[in-house]
């Protein structure tokens, strides 16, 4: 059984030299420190990659597909350059924080095709992808404002960085706009690994008379998580919900039969990942340009809120939702 | 066996061991070993840009290395050279981006500036455990945290609202085309000379000055060193003062060097206390040091191919680099075990 | 918030955040009187942390409402195991303790994190259904501050004055300090001191690996890289705050609970929501060095610790 | 059975190193038995293995007749031995009463019954009239009470053999006078007792019998009472010596050290040296006489710098140098030799080489704009280990494996080489052997020679008598009298010393100043 064994990788192997010959599109990604399941949009840019990759029958691995996971912010550029080195036609850096890697390497490597999520670099090899991440915090605003039953809520950072900034902005421009009485409780905890803080400052809000919050705030926000699911576990009619971020947060918020999960802010990466890796594929590469994705081409969005958000609360998202895609409503990225 | 050949057959053995270590764990997890190690050599040798990437990594490494040891060397535990490091990073990266001046000025000026942060940085400790009895571990984990978040703060504020500072001047830069294009264009860049230089500093001031004696013996023995007129306070504050002027050129090799930048840090380095081990392994001597540093670096540099070439998660490195600072702790087993093979040699 | 809600706030979430650090740091405090310093409460953090996550999530179905208090076993015993690394260097094999140390966290974290890839194929685990709540008793539910308490916190000091007690008042209590202080004048009254340094390694073990679980399963609810980040620093911190001290590490953990509290409810406070954030990031350490600085002053480690016991050396 | 101890051919090697070269040691029941020989020839060594710290490599040890197998100092104090260790055991934060029980508590339902346990110390320490105060912490009492607490400490566990290493070492007289009588007391109960001690005076006092070793090797045993101190010494050192220092007559000139009203705290603000006069001169030794704590150490504190003057003046040569920094001071002409040489003589981890120039490692020709040349370092160390006769393998040495006596010698020769005007000697000859003592004092009579001025603080009165040329007597904190030690005799300085009768001596001693 070995022996057939070893034989048909060896075939396989075989297999997917021949896809190599081919000349088939190749794409790869290097993530932050966060790694390829942190649940935010690391994650989601390799889900992205895994469907592009399924959907165009890549093999994992060289003249496939492929991620390098970083273990501190000096490994960006070597990372980058391995994939380089591997053959890539197209390589992501995921996240603002390789924006100087990028920058550098596509001057070292002008034929080299490179992306960059979350931050504009200006060269012509290079596509920069941004989100409107106000855009989808304005609709989480607006669900939260109307949604709520004490007229407070809740919104809870990391560090103070343009991208959070602009979550910020946009929720608090979607309360003002579905509910200018409600009060927002801004907050920043100044980290995004100190799961204690984010819960000690959501116990704050909640107790302050906030029953949702928002959080922007990557691990520190699994401390808001833990304290809204403890208080609906200590009191099952307590009103206390968290807005996810990045992706959908549903399952971090179920407790028992429950969940506090009202909703999350989706930043789709995966979609903007899979739309630049077509558009190298079929040689229409958008270097030098910077592609903003917002509500109107699916880059934000929110989750599905599985029932907890009313019907009527809906339609009014929805017609927010529509007004910004017309350009009726321009969502402001920072706060006045 | 003569005293320095068991000194260096120590280390040697105690890397054996953890490779060893490290095999058996990656065979017990159903990986493949020579595979793994394939991987890692590649990874560290592999080609000229990973040598020269396995170099730059390696720069930080030795200074922080220094300047726990220094300290050491004069009877103090600073944990705080990540946060001087940060500091040293930002000071560097400010001045890179502030102003732009001849070259010959431009960069020692920039390098000073992440020495005197640094080193203001080791003075608090050092002003707290003189002056007041203020254990300097304490002070040092504090103000680590508080190098985070003021750093972060002044990056705010010097590229107004951004997470991160323009990229220095090229007069501040120690990057060079010429070491860049010798390693297929990697990160190499001039600070390993700085870090050697510093070795060198660290080993002047140590062995052939007499702030050096003094140092010493104050780490040895603070009662008489007072008898004997020496300033003892004066000595904790300088040690500090000097370690964390070497913590924070280790910052200036990452702002001037590696990154011709400074951007907000969501967490520490960690070059700061990766700089115990190296230290220690180094067994706190200058050219211990460098080893310590190029042992380490090399072994954090090279696993990041494991998972790419052989599939095996980076941190079975972790493990193996631990497995050989605790051989290297407990060298005593080591030790006690070569004269049991010496005595039997010459028995027979 | 009004003043009164604000301070049981204060109080209460102080109490919270110090629970593990408390446990952590008195695992610090067996070690380091009994002669042997710690610097891998950060490691032994981890490792029960990591224990405690993947047993529940492991057992979840079997244990039920229990899990999380099984998993506090199963972490104390991994933590115990654990810091036998330990106490073999630097008891046993004469090793350097702070080289040790510093071996067990790089080492703790890289083991976890491998095995965490190993398990579940990802950085970091599922997250945990059942953990740990405030306390659920009706009669004092209604108290304040002991209301919002967790049953973790309730163990935690109770563990601080049980730790006190041995330490100042049992024989056990008198050979540990013995031994930290003086281990000849120990060993020439027949106390072995190899036998009381290893069994209080593996306290500081069993206790770390419990502060570890207790942080995971009440505040992060899963595992990974960014779980445990400086906590086991801070406790080492506490420890030494505390002078060594049960009591002491207790109240150092409840200081350092109080000011990043401070730091918390501060933006609602009228009199801090002017200043920069920043301020409040930093406020809850640069209190401590203060306080240190201020009034605490001159702190003294057991004598003996950090240097092995060899026998007749002078 | 004769013997209740016998050791036979004892044999213990460290490492190629032989300490104990086939020694063999017998003692009888109720007798006092003195261990004599050189500092270094194995005698802690031999005792260690009685008590289980050392394991012999060969020999054999019988208690009461029955071969006995003493692995560790538990079974020791099963087989009812005792140790007052050379340095003490004892934890310095802890109670009189914790260090005795500590591991043998008395407990009560799991907790340390201190109450019943110190009662149980009170009344043994009464027993044996040691007056010890159970509740005292160690930190806090003389070193004659914590060497009480030592004692009581075998006494608790029942011991009928009791060794004593060097317990006169760090007494003053009259505690050395109160331990003698404490070990008459043992003996008259039953017990049987093993003393080391350099001072051939206490031996041919109060022990028995005299077993002496010479560089780890027995060179037998002989009755006190037929022999002398004269047959003793030579016996220990292997050929015939004279250990009498050869001292001429003073000829004191200027007056180099001036203390004048000097008042000093200690870290208590307690007041420890009160409005203080002294002068010492070229060409003398002057001898501070004293029983510990009563401001000598304060009062050398104060002179080199090491403390904080609250009034009064120092002067050096004149120079006033009252609140110089100590490097100051040293620079000024004084040369100190501290009290313990472990804590403040010597950085123990530093060859024996760095110790030497710990004092001029910043002075030319060592060291040039602050670089330091190790060659001259240890050029100048090998001078002085050889010109001082200090016993190490090289200057490269840790000044840690040095004897005790060699340490001395090493920090005499640093201080009297650098030449200074005034020498301050602090318990210089504190538990070495009577070459050793008669080498140090020599030394200081060749700088009084010299023309140099010589502080010696001792607490032995032979020490003081044999090399002063004036004796100060300190006590509380003041100089209550100066005597000259050849008009002076023992009694009277000890009753001096006590602060007795300080009008009518100071008439009977008349004419001291010149
Ligand atoms: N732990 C040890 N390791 C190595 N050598 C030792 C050790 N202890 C003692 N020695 C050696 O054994 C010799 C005898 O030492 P010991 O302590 O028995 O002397 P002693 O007769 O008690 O001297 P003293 O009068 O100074 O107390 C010393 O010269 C020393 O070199
Ligand atoms: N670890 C060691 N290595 C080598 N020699 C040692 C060691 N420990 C003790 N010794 C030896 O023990 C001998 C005597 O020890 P002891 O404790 O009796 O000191 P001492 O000469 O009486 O001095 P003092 O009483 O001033 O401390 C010394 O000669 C020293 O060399
Ligand atoms: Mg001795
Ligand atoms: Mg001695």
């Amino acid at each position: 059984a070995c022996g057939a064994e070893e034989g048909a990788v060896e075939e396989e192997e075989g297999a997917a030299e021949e896809v190599v010959e081919e000349e088939v599109f190749s794409v790869a990604m290097v993530t932050d420190v966060g790694g390829i399941d942190d649940k935010s949009f690391n994650q989601s840019a390799w889900e992205g990659i895994q469907r592009f990759g399924g959907d165009n029958a890549l093999e994992e691995g060289d003249g496939g597909y492929a991620y390098l996971q970083s273990a501190s912010d000096a490994d960006y550029n070597t990372n980058l350059n391995n994939l380089i080195r591997r053959d890539f036609d197209l390589v992501f850096g995921i996240g603002f924080l390789m924006e100087g890697a990028i920058a550098e390497i596509a001057q070292q490597q002008p034929e080299q095709n490179l992306a960059i999520i979350d931050a504009v670099v200006e060269e012509p090899n290079v596509a920069s992808v941004l989100f409107k991440e106000q855009e989808g915090a304005f609709l989480a605003g607006v669900a939260a404002a109307l949604m709520t039953e004490t007229g407070k809520v809740g919104f809870v950072g990391g560090m103070e960085i343009p991208v959070i900034e602009r979550f910020e902005a946009g929720f608090l421009a979607g309360v003002e706009a579905a509910d200018p009485e409600v009060e927002v409780d801004v907050q920043y905890t100044g980290a995004f690994d100190k799961a204690e803080l984010g819960k000690t400052t959501a116990n704050r809000m909640y107790s302050a008379g906030a029953d949702i919050i928002f959080h922007a705030a990557g691990a520190t926000g699994n401390g808001v998580f833990t304290e809204a699911k403890e208080r609906v576990e200590q009191d099952p009619d307590a009103n206390v919900w968290v807005i996810g971020v990045d992706a959908d947060q549903y399952e971090e918020g179920a407790v028992g039969d429950t969940n506090v999960t009202l909703t999350s802010v989706l930043k789709r990466v995966d979609n903007a990942v899979y739309d630049i890796s077509t558009l190298a594929m079929n040689g229409e590469f958008p270097g030098g340009e910077t592609i903003v994705y917002g509500l109107e081409d699916e880059g934000v969005d929110l989750a599905d809120s599985r029932g907890a958000i009313t019907e009527d609360v809906l339609a009014q998202i929805e017609e927010f939702k529509a007004q910004i895609v017309s350009g009726d409503i321009v969502v402001p990225e920072t706060v006045e | 066996m003569s005293n320095k050949a068991v000194n260096l057959l120590v280390p040697v053995l105690a890397v054996i061991l953890g490779l060893l270590v490290g095999a058996i764990i990656m065979l017990v997890s159903g990986y493949n070993a020579i595979d793994g190690y394939a991987a890692l050599w590649e990874g560290i040798f592999g080609d000229l840009y990973r040598v020269g990437e396995t170099v730059r990594q390696i720069t930080p490494y030795i200074l922080a290395g220094l300047a726990v040891a220094f300290a050491f060397r004069a009877g103090l535990f600073n944990i705080g050279v990540e946060g001087q490091l940060i500091v040293g990073w930002f000071a560097a990266a400010y001045v890179g981006v502030a102003v732009e001046l001849p070259k010959i000025i431009h960069l020692p000026l920039a390098i000073l500036a992440a020495a005197a942060a640094g080193a203001f940085w080791g003075f608090i400790p050092g002003l707290l455990k003189a002056k007041f009895h203020v254990h300097e571990v304490i002070v040092t984990i504090m103000l680590n945290y508080i190098a985070l978040h003021v750093v972060n703060a002044l990056i705010e504020v010097v590229s107004g609202g951004s997470e991160r500072t323009e990229n220095i001047f090229a007069s501040a830069s120690l990057r060079s085309e010429f070491l860049a294009e010798l390693t297929d264009f990697s990160r190499l860049h001039y600070g390993i000379i700085v870090a050697l230089i510093m070795v060198i500093v660290m080993w002047f001031i140590l062995d052939k000055t007499t702030t050096g004696f003094e140092l010493k013996s104050v780490g040895f023995n603070q009662n008489a060193s007072q008898y004997a007129g020496m300033k003892v306070d004066r000595n904790i504050i300088l040690a500090m003062v000097i370690s964390g002027a070497f913590a924070g050129i280790g910052g200036a090799m990452e702002a001037l060097g590696t990154f011709e930048y400074v951007s907000s840090k969501a967490g520490f380095t960690g070059i700061g206390f990766d700089g115990i081990a190296v230290a220690l392994l180094g067994m706190n001597t200058p050219l211990g040091v460098v080893f310590g540093a190029t042992l380490f670096g090399s072994l954090q540099y090279g696993a990041l191919n494991m998972p790419n070439a052989a599939g095996i998660p980076v941190e079975i490195v972790g493990i193996v680099t631990a497995v050989i600072i605790y051989f290297v702790a407990a060298s005593y087993v080591i030790r006690l075990f070569i004269e049991r093979v010496g005595r039997k040699k010459e028995a027979k | 918030m009004s003043p009164l809600e604000i301070f049981y706030f204060l109080v209460s979430s102080a109490i919270f955040y110090a629970a593990p650090l408390i446990i952590v740091a008195i695992g610090g405090v067996f070690s380091e009187r009994s002669g042997v310093v710690n610097i891998g409460l950060e490691g032994l953090m981890v490792i029960g942390a990591f224990t405690g996550i993947v047993f529940n999530l492991f057992f979840v179905d079997a244990l039920g409402e229990f899990t999380p208090w099984v998993s506090l076993i199963i972490a104390m015993i991994t933590g115990t195991l654990f810091s036998l690394l330990l106490a073999i260097a630097a008891v046993s094999f004469r090793a350097d303790q702070v080289v040790t140390g510093v071996a067990i966290n790089l080492l703790a974290i890289a083991v976890a994190i491998f095995l965490v890839k190993l398990i579940f194929q990802k950085g970091q685990t599922d997250i945990i259904s059942v953990n740990f709540s405030q306390i659920r008793i009706s009669f004092l539910r209604d108290i304040p501050i002991i209301g919002d308490m967790y049953w973790t916190s309730l163990l935690a000091i109770a563990i601080a004055f049980i730790s006190w007690a041995v330490i100042y008042y049992t024989p056990f209590g008198l050979r540990l300090r013995a031994v930290g202080e003086h281990p000849a004048a120990a060993d020439t009254m027949g106390v072995n001191v190899t036998k009381m340094r290893y069994v209080a390694v593996m306290i500081s073990g069993a206790l770390g690996g419990l502060g570890g679980a207790i942080y995971a399963q009440t505040i992060s609810n899963d595992f990974g890289h960014a779980t445990i980040t400086g906590q086991g620093f801070m406790a080492l911190a506490a420890m030494i705050f505390g002078k060594w001290h049960p009591l002491g590490a207790m109240g150092a953990a409840l200081f350092f609970g109080f000011a990043q509290s401070l730091s918390i409810v501060g933006p609602s406070l009228p009199f801090f929501s002017e200043i920069p954030t920043v301020f409040l990031y930093i406020l809850p350490y640069v209190l401590t060095i203060l306080a240190l600085a201020g009034f605490i002053g001159r702190a003294s480690a057991p004598k003996a610790s950090g240097t092995p016991y060899i026998k007749g050396n002078r | 059975m004769e013997y209740v101890i016998e050791m036979l051919n004892i044999r213990k090697e460290f490492g190629s190193f032989v300490a104990n070269d086939n020694i063999t040691l017998q003692v009888k029941k109720g007798e006092i038995h003195a261990l004599l020989g050189e500092n270094g020839a194995g005698k802690s060594t031999l005792m260690n293995v009685l008590f289980g710290l050392y394991q012999p490599e060969g020999g054999e040890i019988r208690v009461k007749g029955k071969p006995v197998d003493i692995t560790d100092p538990n079974v020791a104090n099963n087989q009812g031995i005792g140790m007052v260790h050379q340095h003490f055991m004892l934890v310095e934060n802890f109670t009189v009463t914790e260090n005795i029980i500590l591991g043998n508590e008395l407990t009560k339902a799991g907790v340390v019954n201190k109450k019943e346990a110190s009662k149980r110390v009170q009344k043994l320490s009464e027993q044996y009239g040691l007056n010890v105060d159970p509740n005292a912490k160690i930190e806090d009492i003389s070193v004659g009470m914590q060497q009480r607490v030592e004692i009581l400490k075998t006494l608790y566990r029942g011991a009928e053999i009791l060794i004593f290493d060097e317990p006169t070492a760090s007494l003053t007289p009259q505690e050395i006078t109160e331990l003698i009588q404490i070990m008459q007391r043992l003996i008259a109960e039953g017990k049987s007792i093993i003393l080391i001690t350099h001072k051939l005076k206490e031996i041919m006092d109060v022990s028995d019998r005299v077993t002496i070793i010479r560089k780890g090797q027995g060179v037998g045993t002989v009755n006190t009472a037929e022999t002398n101190p004269d047959e003793l010494a030579s016996l220990m050192v292997g050929r015939q010596v004279e250990f009498r220092t050869e001292k001429g007559e003073a000829h004191p000139k200027e007056v180099v050290l001036s203390v004048k009203d000097l008042t000093v705290t200690d870290y208590r603000g307690i007041e420890k040296v009160k409005k203080l006069n002294l002068t010492v001169r070229q060409g003398e030794i002057v001898g501070i006489a004293g029983i510990d704590g009563n401001g000598q150490s304060e009062l050398i504190e104060a002179i080199t710098g090491l403390r904080k003057v609250k009034s009064g003046t120092v002067a050096i040569n004149g120079k006033d140098v009252t609140g110089f920094k100590p490097r100051k001071v040293t620079e000024a002409g004084v040369g100190h030799i501290p009290q313990d040489r472990h804590k403040h003589g010597l950085v123990l981890d530093f060859p024996v080489g760095h110790n030497i120039s710990l004092q001029t490692y910043y002075l030319p020709p060592i060291s040039k704009n602050g670089v330091i040349h190790y060659d001259r370092i240890a050029a100048r160390a090998r001078e002085i280990i050889e010109k001082y006769d200090v016993r190490t393998q090289s200057e490269m040495t840790p000044a840690r494996a040095l004897s005790g006596g060699n340490q001395q010698k090493a920090i005499i020769g640093r201080e009297v080489e650098r030449d200074p005007d005034l020498l301050i000697a602090a318990l210089p000859t504190r538990g070495l052997d009577v070459g050793a003592i008669e080498f140090i004092h020599s030394r200081l009579i060749e700088q009084r020679d010299r023309g140099k001025a010589v502080l010696l603080i001792s607490f032995e009165l032979d020490e003081v008598m044999n090399v002063s040329d004036r004796i100060a007597v300190i006590y509380d904190g003041q100089i209550i009298d100066e005597v000259l030690p050849e008009a002076t005799s023992e009694q009277e300085l000890g009753l001096l010393m006590a602060g007795h009768s300080v009008r009518t001596t100071k008439e009977g001693a008349e004419p001291h100043v010149k």
